[in-house]
């Protein structure tokens, strides 16, 4: 009996030892990593398989939808719709305003783009297009935030110094600003250099999910913000004390790929407090004053007078909205597939339309035919496209009646109902025009946002037909 | 000290309850076949028709070659763990089947779970060396774990018993 | 002990070997069914648990939008939403329409309905609310049709019959045509009774599907359709013959779950010439002539003056836009899910709402938790109900907007063209309205009809408001 059980004990021993030099074996590191190294190439050196695809977010591609085309220039969206003209007048999105491309060019793009070169942009701008982490912290310890660069992300001096730059960058001019970087997102806005692990380092998220997690927004796709409502709250919530790894693979995207504030008038923000849904962001932007008093906007409408809202990418909040998020499917799954290489998986680092791979980024959940596959994203982007078309018409009906009515003389008093109609209905068309998946990331949702646009739209118009100068 | 008279017939009671509770699970177990948990041979999980659905599904599944139930649903790390995951089990599943009372569909349990990622893992820890370096997968669909388990499955879910819908 | 253990023993082993003679038995003839055999407790006999089953059709439930209530009398949808008697002003259904309820009561509800007491009817009602397979072919057999009822189903004699039947039956008063019916949908309308195979038996049906599969509109989710096309097209499509198990678990269904016309102008039909989609069967009505060289329509607006389209539960129209449809989910899987009695597994033959048994119905597909999917189902039937409340707002002002202009002296001529879009509003309004699960079996597809709804409402209204007397 004793000659059994020590057998059985050195069986299980051994097994357990088995484990543990399985665990620390990982890849080959050839240099040191730290919360200095901002230089992808570097990191490349320890992970070139991840670094060259990486690399290639500089190819171009276009599907029915996405993509920037395979010209030397970004596909203009402007020249694709002209009615955005229109719905933008007054406004710097009416002079350029182009398909999203690649990782690679975001930096590059934002410096070029007209909207920066001829309009005057501040140092927020940065933000999501650049690796900023280090230049934040320079800049905070600059502004006086106390430590050095040595201490690790997530130490409270490490912190400060990231909020005072932040801070002190969002002020400067864009010019002056863009001075202070050099690489678009690097592997360090997204991976701790210690272990690789996934983490969030954009101030505006980190402030944003944070404002989030104190609304009563139900986030059930975003569990541990669930859980962490059921504790004391003593402390804010932080993605990365919190949040799992499935949740920080949407997380990490979701720094930059969502509607934001980040004109002159006050510090980029993350308009989260009251949830995640088009019509709680509208509240909250509605509720929200400007130091000088004034209720937030974004532009005032050259032609309908009206103090319209501007939305952005929101990606992180429509996708938050549609049966993917809520089946725990992250953005990572369908945009950072597995690829194999060799004897080795790992994460797609050319980051791009999931339909360029559908077979890695959907076969292994859907077993349905490629063909299938494309067809039923294609469906479902067309009907978005033929509604968006719709409430577009609607909008621009409603900007050429003000505009009559204004000129005939009819009185600001009597046109101001309409002007809050046309508010609603661009900031809904606009919330889905923005979005970047034609209505995929949450179908029924992005319809209804549509249908509503188009019905304030059409009211306002009513509203207008009415009126007497 | 003597242990005092009650105690004894407690403990005589207690022995034979015991005894009864052992022989009649011993029982059930065998007679439902039960037993069918101590081969490796996936004919006899079906000895059990409510098995019936999982062995149809793993005919058609992509490691009917290469696997069995065994291979996936036990633990290999080492022979206490196996035989106790066995016996439980079997224990409870006989159970189950004796009185009718589970609930359908059949899931894996969280516990199993572990286990099937572990086999996983057992045959592709390599390939997937990379991404398991950092940390296991996760899913969010339980809050009170940090990160669940159940990872390859979430991608994976066919390669036991084929395509799920 | 010894006794109480050799109890307990024997007793579970006797439960052990019933659970293992269960699952030899099958099911026992006792009784010989043929094609005479209407009624269901003859069917019984053979088959106890089913015929158990659909009998407990007559139990009472409310889902949040499913269901009749448990009160005596099925909910009004009138008195729930009292715009749809504006809506309906000058039809049956403003006086009396009703939540529909489990099959047990379908003959019942439809001779007491004050659409058939108050209004008259034809005997194209019968169509879907009883079993008249032999009706139809005694009737047919009376009209000259040659043989006798003991020919098989799928004989040319039978097929003979039963249409001629159809068309007879169709033209009587409804009065009339009820006498020769007593059951609800009966086994005999969905099973060959020789093997119980599944099979369609209603004329309707067999002509609209056999129309459909001549018209191009793709059907991926019928693929029996799809191949028919690709062959030599001499004999009309049969679901009979050439449709799988999986797309009749639908068809049996389709029989009657589908928008029809089946007024006193022409035979019943289904109007799917050119497809299942919304738009498809508009343009197939507006082409469509009565024999009076009239353009299709339903009834006449009371107040709005317009000839109008009525829609009734396009289930399956509806659910042949959505996913399940595409991914082969057919009406049986979700509405009668496979139970186990002992160790047999059956089909739920107590047809009704899903959320009634979710993890039946749900979770052999999804491996989510039942409150999850509830809450899955019901997010998208509360976008779909806000989104019907505005276009039943727009269209409602309409009618008031065409009512008013009539009154103030505009001639016809010029409100025709508001008439045309009021039209277009309905129907789409209607389609919805009518269909069944409130969004769930096409979700963004439904909101996308609602979208349009909207929209021509709306512009309805702004051509009103531009005209003069
Ligand atoms: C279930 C899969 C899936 C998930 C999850 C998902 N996406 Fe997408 N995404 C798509 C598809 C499909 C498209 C459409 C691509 C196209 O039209 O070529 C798309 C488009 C995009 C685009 C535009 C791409 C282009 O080529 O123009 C961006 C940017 C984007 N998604 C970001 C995100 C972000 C950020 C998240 C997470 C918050 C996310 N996606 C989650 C599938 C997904
Ligand atoms: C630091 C900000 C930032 C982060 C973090 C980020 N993105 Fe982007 N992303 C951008 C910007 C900016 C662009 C547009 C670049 C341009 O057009 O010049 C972009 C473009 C894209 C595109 C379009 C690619 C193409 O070739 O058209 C996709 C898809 C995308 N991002 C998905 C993601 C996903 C998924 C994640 C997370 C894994 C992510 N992004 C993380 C800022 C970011
Ligand atoms: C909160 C993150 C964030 C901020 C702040 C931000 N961007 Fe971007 N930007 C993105 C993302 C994500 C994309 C890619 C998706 C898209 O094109 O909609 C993008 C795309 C772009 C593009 C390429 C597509 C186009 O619109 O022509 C330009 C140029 C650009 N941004 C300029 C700017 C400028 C100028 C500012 C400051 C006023 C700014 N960005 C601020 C995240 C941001
Ligand atoms: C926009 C965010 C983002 C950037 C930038 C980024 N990664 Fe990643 N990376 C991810 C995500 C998401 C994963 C998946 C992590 C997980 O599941 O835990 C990942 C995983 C990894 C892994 C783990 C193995 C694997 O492939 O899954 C390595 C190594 C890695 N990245 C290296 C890099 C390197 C090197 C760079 C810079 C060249 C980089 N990453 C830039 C988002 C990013
Ligand atoms: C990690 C798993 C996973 C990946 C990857 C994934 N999906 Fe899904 N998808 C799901 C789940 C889960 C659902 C929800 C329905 C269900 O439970 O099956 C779903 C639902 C859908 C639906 C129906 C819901 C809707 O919004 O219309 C479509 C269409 C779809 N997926 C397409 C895709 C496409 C295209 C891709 C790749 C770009 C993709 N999915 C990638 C898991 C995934
Ligand atoms: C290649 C691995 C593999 C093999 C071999 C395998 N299974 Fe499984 N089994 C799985 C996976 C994966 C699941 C699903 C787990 C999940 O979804 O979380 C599963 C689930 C189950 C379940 C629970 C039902 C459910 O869907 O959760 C049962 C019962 C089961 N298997 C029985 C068997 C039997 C009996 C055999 C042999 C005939 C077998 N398995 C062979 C991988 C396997
Ligand atoms: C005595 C009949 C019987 C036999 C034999 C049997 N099973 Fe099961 N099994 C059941 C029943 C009943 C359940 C449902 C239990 C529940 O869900 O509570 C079940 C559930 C399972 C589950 C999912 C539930 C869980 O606990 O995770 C797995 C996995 C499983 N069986 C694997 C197997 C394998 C592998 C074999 C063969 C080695 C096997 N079964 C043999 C009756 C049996
Ligand atoms: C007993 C060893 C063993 C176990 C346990 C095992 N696999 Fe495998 N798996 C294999 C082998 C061998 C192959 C190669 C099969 C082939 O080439 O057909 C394979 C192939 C695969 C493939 C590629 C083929 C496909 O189905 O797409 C995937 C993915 C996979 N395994 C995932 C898993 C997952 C996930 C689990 C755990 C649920 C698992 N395996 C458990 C041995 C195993
Ligand atoms: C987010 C989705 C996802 C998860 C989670 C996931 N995989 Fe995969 N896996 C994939 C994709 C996509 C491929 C195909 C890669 C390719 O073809 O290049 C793949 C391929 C594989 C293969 C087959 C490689 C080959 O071609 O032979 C194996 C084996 C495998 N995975 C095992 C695992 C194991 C084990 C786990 C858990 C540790 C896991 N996977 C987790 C998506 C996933
Ligand atoms: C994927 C599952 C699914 C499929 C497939 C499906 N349905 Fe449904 N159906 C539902 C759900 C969920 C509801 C909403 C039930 C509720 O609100 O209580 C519903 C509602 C209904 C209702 C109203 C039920 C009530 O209680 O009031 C009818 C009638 C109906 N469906 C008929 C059909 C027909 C006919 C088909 C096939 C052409 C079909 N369904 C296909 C899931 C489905
Ligand atoms: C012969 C015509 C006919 C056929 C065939 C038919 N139905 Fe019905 N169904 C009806 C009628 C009529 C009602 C409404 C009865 C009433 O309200 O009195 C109804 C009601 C329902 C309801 C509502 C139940 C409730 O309790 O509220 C559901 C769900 C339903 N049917 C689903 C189906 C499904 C699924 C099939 C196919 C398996 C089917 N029906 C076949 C005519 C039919
Ligand atoms: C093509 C099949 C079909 C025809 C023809 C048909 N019905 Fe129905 N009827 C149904 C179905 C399916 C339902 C259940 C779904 C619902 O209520 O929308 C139903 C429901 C009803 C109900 C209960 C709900 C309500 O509307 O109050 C009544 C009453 C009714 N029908 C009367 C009639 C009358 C009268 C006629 C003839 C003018 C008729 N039906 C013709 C299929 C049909
Ligand atoms: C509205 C249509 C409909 C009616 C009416 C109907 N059934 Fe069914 N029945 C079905 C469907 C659908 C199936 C599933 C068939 C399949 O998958 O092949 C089925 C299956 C069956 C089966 C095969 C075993 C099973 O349960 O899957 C039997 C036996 C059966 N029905 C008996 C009856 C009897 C007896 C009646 C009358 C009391 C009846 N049915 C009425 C639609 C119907
Ligand atoms: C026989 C399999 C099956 C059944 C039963 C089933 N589904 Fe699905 N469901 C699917 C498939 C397949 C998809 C498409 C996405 C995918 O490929 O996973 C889907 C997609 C969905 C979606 C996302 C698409 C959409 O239309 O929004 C929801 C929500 C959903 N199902 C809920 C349900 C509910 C609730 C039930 C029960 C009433 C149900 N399903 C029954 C297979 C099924
Ligand atoms: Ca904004
Ligand atoms: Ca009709």
């Amino acid at each position: 009996a004793a000659a059994i059980a020590t057998i059985l004990v050195l069986a299980l021993y051994s097994s357990v030892m088995k484990r543990k030099t399985e665990a620390l074996q990982t890849s080959f590191r050839l240099v040191n990593l730290d919360e200095k190294t901002v230089d992808p190439a570097q990191w490349g050196k320890n992970f070139p398989r991840q670094f060259d695809a990486y690399q290639r977010t500089n190819e171009r591609y276009s599907t029915r939808y996405g993509g920037a085309g395979s010209e030397g220039m970004a596909k203009s969206r402007l020249e694709a719709d002209p009615r955005l003209v229109t719905l933008f007048d007054g406004y710097a999105f009416a002079i350029d305003f182009n398909q999203r491309q690649g990782h690679a060019y975001m930096l590059q793009d934002q410096r070029t783009t007209k909207r920066v070169t001829q309009k005057p942009q501040t140092g927020s701008c940065l933000h999501c297009h650049a690796s900023n982490t280090v230049a934040y912290r320079e800049e905070g310890i600059k502004q006086g935030a106390p430590g050095t660069l040595d201490e690790p992300f997530d130490s409270p001096n490490a912190r400060q110094q990231l909020m005072a730059g932040f801070e002190s960058v969002c002020k400067m001019s864009y010019q002056d600003a863009t001075k202070l970087v050099q690489h678009p997102v690097a592997c360090l806005d997204c991976h701790d250099p210690r272990n690789m692990q996934l983490r969030v380092t954009k101030p505006g998220f980190i402030r944003g999910i944070a404002a989030l997690a104190q609304s009563g927004d139900p986030t059930p796709h975003l569990p541990s913000i669930e859980k962490w409502r059921k504790g004391d709250r003593k402390e804010a919530y932080d993605a990365n004390r919190d949040a799992s790894r499935q949740e920080l693979r949407s997380m990490v995207c979701g720094q930059c790929h969502v509607e934001y504030y980040c004109g002159p008038k006050t510090t980029l923000f993350f308009p989260w407090n009251k949830g995640l849904k088009v019509e709680q962001i509208e509240s909250y932007y509605n509720e929200y004053k400007f130091p000088d008093g004034h209720r937030f906007f974004d532009w005032k409408h050259a032609k309908a007078g009206t103090e319209v809202l501007k939305a952005q990418h929101p990606e992180f909040e429509t996708w938050s909205q549609g049966i993917h998020a809520r089946s725990g499917v992250s953005c990572a799954d369908c945009h950072m597939p597995y690829v194999r290489e060799g004897a080795i998986k790992i994460s797609d680092h050319q980051v791009r339309s999931p339909l360029m791979d559908i077979s890695r980024s959907c076969q292994t959940c859907h077993r349905f035919p490629e063909a299938e596959l494309k067809t039923r994203v294609e469906i479902i982007q067309d009907r978005t496209y033929l509604l968006m078309g719709a409430a577009e018409n609607a909008i621009v009906g409603l900007i050429q009646d003000l505009d009559s009515a204004r000129r005939a003389g009819v009185p600001e008093a009597k046109l101001q109902p309409a002007m809050e109609l046309h508010r609603k209905a661009q900031w809904r068309l606009d919330y889905v025009n923005a979005e970047n998946s034609m209505g995929f990331h949450a179908p029924q949702e992005t319809a209804r946002i549509l249908a509503e646009s188009i019905d304030y739209g059409r009211q306002g118009q009513l509203l207008v037909k009415g009126l007497k100068p | 000290m003597k242990p005092s008279q009650p105690l004894h017939v407690l403990a005589f009671l207690a022995v034979a309850l015991i005894g009864v509770l052992v022989g009649s699970g011993l029982f059930t177990f065998i007679s439902a076949e039960g037993a069918s948990y101590l081969s490796n041979d996936p004919k006899v999980c079906v000895n059990c028709h409510i098995m019936r659905e999982q062995f149809d599904g793993w005919q058609h599944g992509s490691h009917h070659a290469v696997a069995t139930c065994n291979d996936c649903h036990l633990p290999h790390d080492n022979v206490i763990h196996k035989f106790f995951v066995k016996g439980s089990n079997g224990f409870h599943h006989s159970e189950a089947f004796t009185t009718m009372n589970f609930h359908e569909p059949i899931r894996i349990k969280p516990g199993n779970a572990k286990v099937l990622e572990a086999n996983c893992l057992r045959c592709h820890g390599e390939l997937t060396g990379e991404i398991t370096a950092h940390g296991t997968l996760g899913v969010p669909t339980d809050p009170t774990q940090k990160a669940d388990l159940y990872g390859c499955v979430r991608c994976h879910q066919e390669v036991g018993h084929g395509p799920r819908r």
